[in-house]
């Protein structure tokens, strides 16, 4: 079997699907005997997709600042077949809450009003990534081509997500493998 | 009873109430009383003719209509007609024709040549608050004789015979509903008149109920006799303040003479009706969604079967009929099911009442037989569109009509053309739109409309509204991809074949027809970025 | 004006985190930041949420430690509903923390620290990876994952599941433990306690060998905050806050429900994350370090045997005084690494944690609600606000990696001032950099490894800002 | 009548007229997905997820469809799941469901709906409007950012329960559920019945008390019947851990239908009394632990030696305990100063000879005599209200307030009692609910009322007692044993033991009765115990034990036995 790249990024989110992704144990080196080269990973990875473009790309978290933006653009452009895992990727997630308030409400709470913050200010610096008014799902940015949802998803069901993928087949979650919770 | 010189209808819908309909009305009987004319003019309220200016004053005889934009034009023109008997050129409605027509001949030879006007026969003729008016105009024969002569059997089979169908926009044969409320053993049964004409631009009931208020009350006592029920209710909108206080006035005097009540023209027939006012909402035009709210609950449509006519009002068997349907029924007796099927084309009799508007020179209500062409209907009965302008698409039937492209503007309106080219003409109104509309505003604010009645029972119709609104909006903000479009039709398809009514199923369509005709327009939208009408802002 | 190295990402802490590096005109490190760059409003967003929620909602801040939220907020809920849980509840609470400690610190020092240390910096960076460290030692690599497996499995076990379970309510927990499942993480315990033995001794030849690097990587003084219990005994459930200097003398003893009389933040201009300091003393006199490093400061004692034993050698190291080096993180976290598997131990063979007396009657609610606990990175702290129906008002957090914000900058400087050379840029120079932020283990994948070349961005900036230059090595 | 003759599936079958296409569709074990409908509430055909496809190519909702002759639908064909799917996309797009936080997650009905047709992510954005939640209530969260507005909680408040406390307000997407028009769910007319909450299918209707505790299918369900009042009530009581964490009405019980009150849902949750778990002696002013082998002994040596000893029981401990305390009594003790915690007028138990619950929902006119049901016996309210709301006439009887007097045709002081008689006299099906503590006097009058009469006893199996002979406190004791279950012994009672020297008592709870005991003896509560109850219609239920006594606390009926070894 051919190599397959794969390289993950993660967004706005906590990491937990990819903590998921390791939570496959064993079984990610069975996948690796498989064929499957981790790139840009958070276990083995560049920092970077390479240049030449990967197999599978995967996002973890939703698109909350430009940066992210960027980001999934990016990958987009460098992989072929595009997965969002977990909730915060497939739909905004738990992190769409911040949806119902302004940005600037948000950022006021956590930078101004919160209990323990003396002299408080917003931070602006050029270096940070700048919040978009509203969080997004990465459907909204780039073409999705396959979804894995949960918060996180079952370390099975990345499992044989990737593994089907490997087999030049597409998918079904079902039964337990399909999760939103 | 008392003779007037000259009945002046004053127009006093909303629209005219905002711009001064009641100041002008005050004004006028000053005038009127200072020229000491208050037994020679008399003043009647009716509904505008659909003009989008000024306050309109139709003057019988004669039927000229003057357009007063301003309050002060008054005394000289009472001075002037009133007095004198000389027309006040400067105040008359202009048509903005091609050939600019000038509204100084008699209304009937200039807007009423080509029409038949049997529904709105006494609409503008009589006093509506005067029962003796109508009895003079051979009001309530048409009761006597049923009463008198005729087994309810017999008057179903006459009205079978007239092949009259509803006008509430599904065409269904009234004689067979009322058969079918006949023969339901349940009991008691009632009749209701469905005055809930809910459907923006369409005000031929209101025309109706305004101008003939016991047209109405004498067909549902003949209904009434012919099912075996005994109680009516007239479910009106809550709008038509002025249709309600005739239909009451008509109620009050009907009852009062012995047309209404207990024992009806000495004979054992009892009937009663009651004007029940419903609260705006859309839905409520719908048969089932009125009863329910006639009922005290909530305005929302049940599910068919069973059908009003065994389980309507209270579960009992009812018979709903639309005001237009109901207008028909005494001069079907009258002059018989045979007269009335000279009227019109095969499967589509007698006459139907539509209000024209839009982008059209002369708008207002109009009475045609069936079978008349869209083509006659704007370029004749209306003067063409304004402007010069071509015609882009004829919205056919309302809100929930159908879209008719220029293609099909020779293919009559009568149930059976209109069926074949997928369309309905539902409550007669003719909205027609010029080339310089944009489809994707219209139909924008059409789904607005439909968000906003939305009764929010069923999924499709509540969620989906609001979804497809949202993609419009999009569209004309520039931020949508097109294949979104085929999404937008998904959504269009699955509130089609789910939704629970008519309103959601509706509102679909007019989102596929849009996409049917005018995909290039909303591809043009969303490519160039630009709306070639100008009508959607910078996208 | 010299140049700007950025390394970006750092990849992320809770989201992106990035270093810029200024050099000065003879090519030496100027000044550093860590840009810390992400935020996603938990504070604002759980407003309006019924209270008893926050216990699903806020592990959602973390995957790596999504334990640590769950009991901080099951904790503070405790507090707002008026009740201490049972015993056998507070038992089953500490377990599947104890398994969240073993999981983390292992999956740390193992998968992501450990490349640096048993590789070396500057490696092949191709090879300096979790699956470098599989080919140089597959014994010790299986054994790494067997063991984070293990501290997962008690989560998995006791909770219903690996990542943000459900499990802790206010008053206690929603389950007992059975038989089966203790005899089934009883007798895996033995092994597990090997293997981090294994652990600490290769952590400890490790030191031995480079004492010198530690001298001059991120050493510096500051204060320490944790959780002890009785005696000053390590303490990562509950307890009282300790705050000591860098002599490790006693600033404060409070009780956690205190923290706004002792703790304020900073915010930076250049950091989504803020700066906690101590109070009374000022930013940025009052600085202090959260975590494995500052616990075993702080600790004078610890209630499990072998780890004890362990914690008498640490202290030996510093002949009394705190440890101060950013390195000694890693042998601290192995200590406690070995303390949470002999805990979990402790708590398994206790009889009560069979006992289904695990939930406590709700009392009246109470305005608002303090829950503190010691996740792996340090002091987590949940503070909640309800109104009399149990919504939510307000809610302040200061996460672990939060109190530590000052310090993963202070190392980076002393790092990058010590070891970067801009006029002879390695990759390995830079590698040691982001080894100055693993050492705090601020979050997952800060502390995670690039296969390849250092992805390398120098720029070359006029004092106005804007861009003369720029030379870009992609890995 | 005529058979009809259709097929699902391609399959024909045969059914009998006048049911749906989902009716027939579940009883041929094909399984058509609703959201809306609820097989104890009427169908209104609103979620459109069971449409299925006709011959002619259509989609109807199989809720709604009655099944006619001919007629041939398929329930899963590519057209029907698109639609379904795209239903379900737009559900989950109106509202805000975040399963990861949500307490019904793994018990949702939309969750589940989502899984079975697979949805992997939503058709449409983000979320971006914020509902507002309504967290006032005591027992029940109204979380309208997870209402699917299925109105299956208003058919149940309203249909089932009778208290039309839930409806809908505004029209479209603004379309909102709404207690008493807008009003929060605390302040509204709710009577915390929780039949709303039983019935959601989705985490927007949740109870408080259970909230995070476990999904059902972690839990041990059991069938029993309530205690806390005569009604009898059919629950379901989902324990985990031997911890209670929730009760549902039994929708198979022919007393309640599946409907209960506050009493019955949400009391047992909410249980804070303290509980007996050790044998107490005090002697000597010191309370000592003894085991329980020393107390059966010391309290059966006490007895024997007794002059008279005496017995109280509780009506709300099982007729088998029932038995066995009367055998205990009348062959152990050879006595037969035997008594009931509760007392009641003779006459007024004879009075209703063979009335049921179901009486009321049939009535043309009811009464209430002397008794307000709403907090005692909610469900006898609910169907007070229902036979109202059906077009019942209301009477009340009463010199106090009486919450059901808003439904009242009128209310009678009770000087007037005797008007009730001519105001029946024409009145067909009446149903009397009385207090049966009233007056010989109130009877004179309502004998004269031809009615079904129902007494509304105070406990659980006041009726099993009373037909085992027990009714009132008895005379004398030196030596007394109460069976106390989870009474608490009021003044009445404490007052009647003013002789007594030596009180034994058996108890759930601590209490000013095991307060004055000299020996005390835990039970286990009605929640650990099985047997059976007679109710106030006379119906003898099974009753059966939904969690496990803590240890060496036994059952009454097993504590007296061993009284009864113990005396031989």
């Amino acid at each position: 079997m051919a190599k397959v790249k794969i390289a993950s990024t993660w967004l706005e989110a906590c990491s937990g699907c990819h903590m998921s992704l390791l939570d496959m144990d064993e079984r990610i080196v069975e996948l690796i005997q498989a064929g499957v080269e981790f790139t840009s990973t958070p276990i083995t990875d560049l920092k970077h997709p390479p240049e030449e473009g990967v197999d599978i790309g995967i996002i973890e978290g939703a698109i909350g600042t430009d940066l992210h933006e960027e980001e999934a653009k990016h990958l987009r452009k460098k992989c072929k077949i595009l997965i969002a895992i977990g909730d915060c990727a497939v739909f905004g997630g738990i992190v769409t809450m911040r949806n119902y308030f302004s940005r600037e409400e948000v950022l006021t709470r956590g930078y101004l009003e919160t209990e323990s913050t003396k002299d408080g200010k917003i931070p602006t610096s050029d270096e940070l990534g700048k919040l978009l008014p509203k969080v997004k799902a990465v459907k909204d940015i780039v073409k999705v081509d396959f979804y894995i949802p949960g918060c996180p998803p079952p370390a099975d069901s990345i499992y044989t997500a990737l593994k089907e993928l490997l087999g030049g087949r597409v998918p079904v979650l079902k039964g337990d493998l399909l999760k939103y919770d | 009873m008392k003779i007037y010189r000259l009945h002046v209808l004053l127009s006093t819908d909303s629209r005219s109430i905002l711009r001064g309909a009641l100041e002008v009305e005050t004004k006028l009987k000053e005038e009127i009383i200072k020229k000491g004319l208050e037994n020679e003019v008399q003043i009647l309220r009716t509904g505008g003719w659909g003009i989008e200016e000024g306050v309109q004053l139709t003057v019988y005889p004669g039927g000229l209509i003057y357009v007063i934009n301003n309050v002060e034009d008054i005394p000289y023109l009472v001075e002037e007609h009133f007095l004198k008997g000389r027309p006040v050129k400067k105040l008359m409605y202009e048509i903005d024709a091609p050939a600019k027509v000038e509204m100084t001949a008699p209304i009937e030879e200039e807007i009423m040549k080509k029409q038949t006007r049997i529904i709105l026969r006494n609409v503008g003729l009589i006093n509506p608050e005067d029962i003796k008016e109508y009895i003079a105009h051979d009001g309530y024969q048409a009761l006597a004789q049923v009463l008198s002569t005729m087994t309810p059997e017999q008057v179903i089979s006459e009205i079978k015979a007239s092949e009259l169908s509803g006008r509430g926009g599904a065409g269904f044969p009234t004689g067979f509903k009322w058969e079918l409320t006949a023969k339901a053993p349940a009991k008691p049964k009632y009749i209701i008149c469905n005055a809930d004409e809910g459907e923006p631009g369409t005000f031929k009931d209101r025309v109706i109920m305004e101008g003939d208020p016991h047209s109405i009350i004498e067909s549902m006592a003949i209904a009434a006799y012919a099912v075996g029920a005994n109680k009516g209710f007239i479910y009106v909108r809550g709008e038509y303040d002025l249709s309600i206080d005739r239909l009451n006035i008509a109620i009050k005097q009907s009852k009062e003479i012995g047309l209404l009540g207990n024992n009806i023209l000495g004979t054992n027939f009892d009937f009663d009706v009651e004007v029940r006012i419903g609260a705006g909402s859309y839905v409520c035009g719908e048969e089932t969604a009125l009863m329910e709210s006639l009922e005290g609950k909530r305005g929302e449509p049940r599910s068919k079967p069973p059908y009003p006519s065994t389980e309507g009002l209270w579960a009992k068997p009812t018979v709903i009929n639309n005001v237009e349907t109901l207008a028909n029924i005494p001069l079907i007796i009258l002059k018989g099911a045979e007269w009335y099927k000279g009227l019109g084309v095969e499967g589509s009799r007698g006459t139907k009442v539509f209000t024209l508007f839009g982008d059209v020179n002369a708008k207002g209500v109009i009475e045609v037989p069936f079978g008349f062409t869209l083509k006659e209907l704007i370029y004749e009965i209306g003067y063409g569109i304004k402007g010069g302008k071509n015609l882009k698409l004829v919205q056919l039937g309302g809100s929930s009509g159908s879209f008719i492209t220029p293609e099909h503007l020779d293919v009559p309106i009568d149930w059976n053309s209109v069926r074949k080219i997928g369309a309905g003409q539902g409550s007669g109104a003719i909205l027609v739109l010029d080339e310089t509309r944009c489809v994707i505003d219209f139909l924008k604010n059409l789904l607005a409309f439909f968000n906003h009645e939305s009764c929010g029972k069923c999924v499709p119709c509540r969620v989906g509204l609001p979804k497809a609104l949202d993609l419009l909006n999009r569209v004309t903000s520039g931020n949508v991809e097109i294949d979104e479009l085929g999404f937008m039709e998904e959504l269009a398809n699955v509130m089609k074949n789910t939704s629970f009514c008519g309103l959601g199923q509706a509102a679909a369509n007019q989102i596929l027809e849009s996409l049917k005709y005018f995909k290039s327009e909303f591809i043009n939208h969303i490519e160039t970025g630009y709306c070639p009408a100008n009508k959607c802002g910078r996208l | 004006m010299g140049e700007k190295i950025t390394i970006s990402p750092v990849t992320r802490i809770e989201g992106h985190a990035r270093v810029t590096i200024y050099l000065n005109d003879n090519g030496n490190v100027d000044k550093t930041f860590v840009h810390i760059d992400q935020f996603r409003g938990f504070e604002k967003f759980s407003e309006g949420r019924p209270y008893f929620e926050m216990l699903q909602i806020t592990p959602r801040i973390c995957g790596i430690c999504p334990v640590s939220h769950h009991l901080a907020s099951a904790k503070a809920c405790d507090a707002l509903i008026g009740v201490e849980p049972p015993k056998p509840a507070k038992l089953l609470r500490e377990l599947i923390h104890m398994g969240q400690c073993v999981q983390s610190h292992a999956m740390h020092f193992f998968h992501l620290a450990g490349p640096d240390l048993l590789l070396g910096w500057d490696s092949n960076p191709a090879l300096r990876n979790v699956v470098g460290l599989v080919l140089a030692n597959p014994e010790l690599a299986l054994k790494a994952v067997k063991l984070r497996k293990y501290g997962q499995e008690i989560i998995a076990k006791v909770a219903g599941r690996r990542i943000h379970p459900t499990f802790a309510v206010p008053g206690g927990v929603n389950n007992q433990l059975t038989i089966e499942v203790r005899d089934s993480l009883l007798s895996e315990l033995d092994t597990m306690i090997a293997y981090t033995q294994e652990g600490i001794s290769i952590a400890k030849t490790w030191i031995g060998a480079n004492m010198e690097v530690i001298e001059k990587f991120g050493k510096f003084p500051s204060g320490y905050l944790g959780l002890v219990n009785e005696g000053d005994s390590l303490e990562l459930y509950d307890g009282n806050l300790k705050l000591t200097d860098s002599e490790g003398k006693v600033w404060e003893r409070f009780k956690p429900a205190d923290y706004l009389d002792f703790i304020e933040e900073r915010v930076e201009d250049w950091s989504y994350l803020k700066f906690p300091y101590y109070k009374k003393l000022g930013y940025p006199k009052g600085v202090y370090r959260v975590g494995p490093l500052a616990r075993a400061n702080n600790a004078e004692k610890i209630t499990t045997p072998l780890a004890n034993e362990e914690l008498k050698t640490y202290k030996s190291l510093g002949n009394g005084r705190p440890l101060e080096g950013s390195l000694v993180y890693h042998y601290a976290r192995l200590i406690e690494l070995l303390y949470s598997a002999e805990r979990a131990g402790q708590i398994l063979n206790d009889p009560d944690v069979l006992s289904n007396d695990i939930i406590a009657m709700p009392g009246d609610l109470q305005p608002h609600g303090v829950g503190v606990i010691e996740a792996p990175r340090g002091t987590l702290i949940h503070h909640y606000w309800i109104d009399e129906d149990g919504i939510m008002q307000k809610a302040n957090l200061i996460v672990s990696t939060g109190h530590n914000n000052w310090a993963i900058s202070k190392a980076v400087d002393d790092v990058a001032k010590n070891f970067v050379d801009g006029k002879k840029l390695k990759e390995g120079m830079l590698n040691m950099v982001e080894g100055a932020i693993r050492c705090y283990d601020p979050c997952f994948s800060c502390s995670t490894h690039a296969i390849g070349k250092m992805p390398l961005l120098v720029e070359l900036k006029a004092a106005d800002g804007t861009l003369f230059d720029s030379v870009k090595r992609e890995g | 009548m005529e058979k009809l003759f259709l097929k699902i599936n391609g399959n024909e079958i045969e059914v009998e007229p006048g049911l749906t296409v989902l009716q027939v569709a579940k009883s041929f074990g094909i399984d058509i997905p609703t959201l809306c409908h609820h097989d104890q509430l009427s169908p209104i055909g609103a979620c459109r997820l069971c449409v299925v496809e006709t011959k002619q190519g259509t989609l109807q909702p199989a809720c709604t469809l009655p099944a006619t002759q001919g007629l041939e639908v398929e329930t899963e064909s590519p057209r029907v799941v698109e639609a379904r799917k795209f239903i379900l996309n737009l559900l989950f797009a109106e509202r805000n469901h975040y399963c990861m936080f949500c307490e019904a997650s793994g018990d949702c009905e939309l969750q589940n709906m989502g899984y079975r047709y697979g949805i992997d992510h939503f058709a449409f954005s983000p979320y971006q409007t914020k509902f507002p939640t309504d967290f006032s209530h005591k027992y029940i969260l109204l979380e309208h950012n997870r209402c699917i507005l299925c109105r299956r909680c208003i058919r149940a408040c309203s249909d089932l329960a009778g208290h039309y406390v839930l409806g809908m307000v505004n029209r479209g997407a603004h379309t909102m559920l709404s207690p008493d028009m807008e009003s929060p769910l605390k302040a509204s007319s709710c009577v915390s019945c929780g039949a709303c909450a039983q019935v959601c299918p989705t985490g927007s209707l949740a109870d408080k008390i259970g909230a995070f505790r476990g999904k059902a299918d972690e839990m041990t369900k059991t069938k029993s019947v309530c205690a806390n009042c005569s009604v009898g009530c059919g629950i379901l009581a989902f324990t985990k851990a031997n911890h209670l964490i929730k009760i549902w009405g039994e929708w198979e019980s022919p007393v309640n239908h599946g409907i209960l009150c506050e009493l019955g849902r949400f009391s047992p949750l909410n249980e804070k009394r303290k509980r007996v778990l050790q044998p107490i002696i005090r002697q000597e002013g010191r309370r000592e632990v003894i085991s329980y082998q020393d107390a059966i002994k010391k309290a059966t040596q006490k007895l024997k030696e007794a002059k008279n000893p005496g017995g109280i029981i509780s009506p709300k401990t099982t007729n088998e305990a029932l038995e066995a305390f009367n055998i205990l009594f009348s062959t152990s003790l050879q006595s037969k100063n035997t008594g009931l915690m509760e007392s009641y007028n003779e006459k007024a138990v004879k009075l209703s000879a063979d009335g049921c619950l179901e009486d009321i929902l049939i009535a043309n006119a009811v009464v209430l005599y002397k008794v307000d049901p709403s907090t005692s016996h909610g469900v006898v309210a609910s169907w007070v209200k229902k036979a109202v709301t059906k077009g019942a006439y209301l009477y009340i009887v009463t010199d106090e307030e009486n919450s059901l007097s808003f439904y009242a045709t009128e209310t009678f002081k009770t000087s007037e009692a005797d008007k009730l008689v001519n105001t029946l006299e024409n009145s067909k099906k009446v149903v009397v609910i009385l207090n049966p503590q009233v007056e010989s006097a109130d009877l004179e009058i309502l004998k004269k009322v031809k009615a079904v009469f129902l007494p509304l006893y105070k406990s659980a199996n006041s009726l099993g007692a009373i037909k085992k002979g027990l009714n009132g406190f008895f005379e004398k004791s030196d030596v007394a044993l109460i069976v106390a279950s989870d009474f608490s012994g009021d003044g009445n009672l404490l007052a009647s033991l003013q002789d007594v020297s030596y009180l034994i008592v058996i108890s759930n709870f601590v209490s000013p009765l095991t307060e004055r005991a000299n020996l005390i003896i835990p039970s286990a509560t009605w929640l650990e115990t099985s047997g059976t109850f007679t109710n106030l219609e006379g119906k003898t239920q099974d009753v059966s034990s939904i969690m496990e006594a803590p240890e060496g606390v036994k059952t009454d009926k097993a504590i007296i036995e061993d009284f009864m070894k113990a005396l031989g």
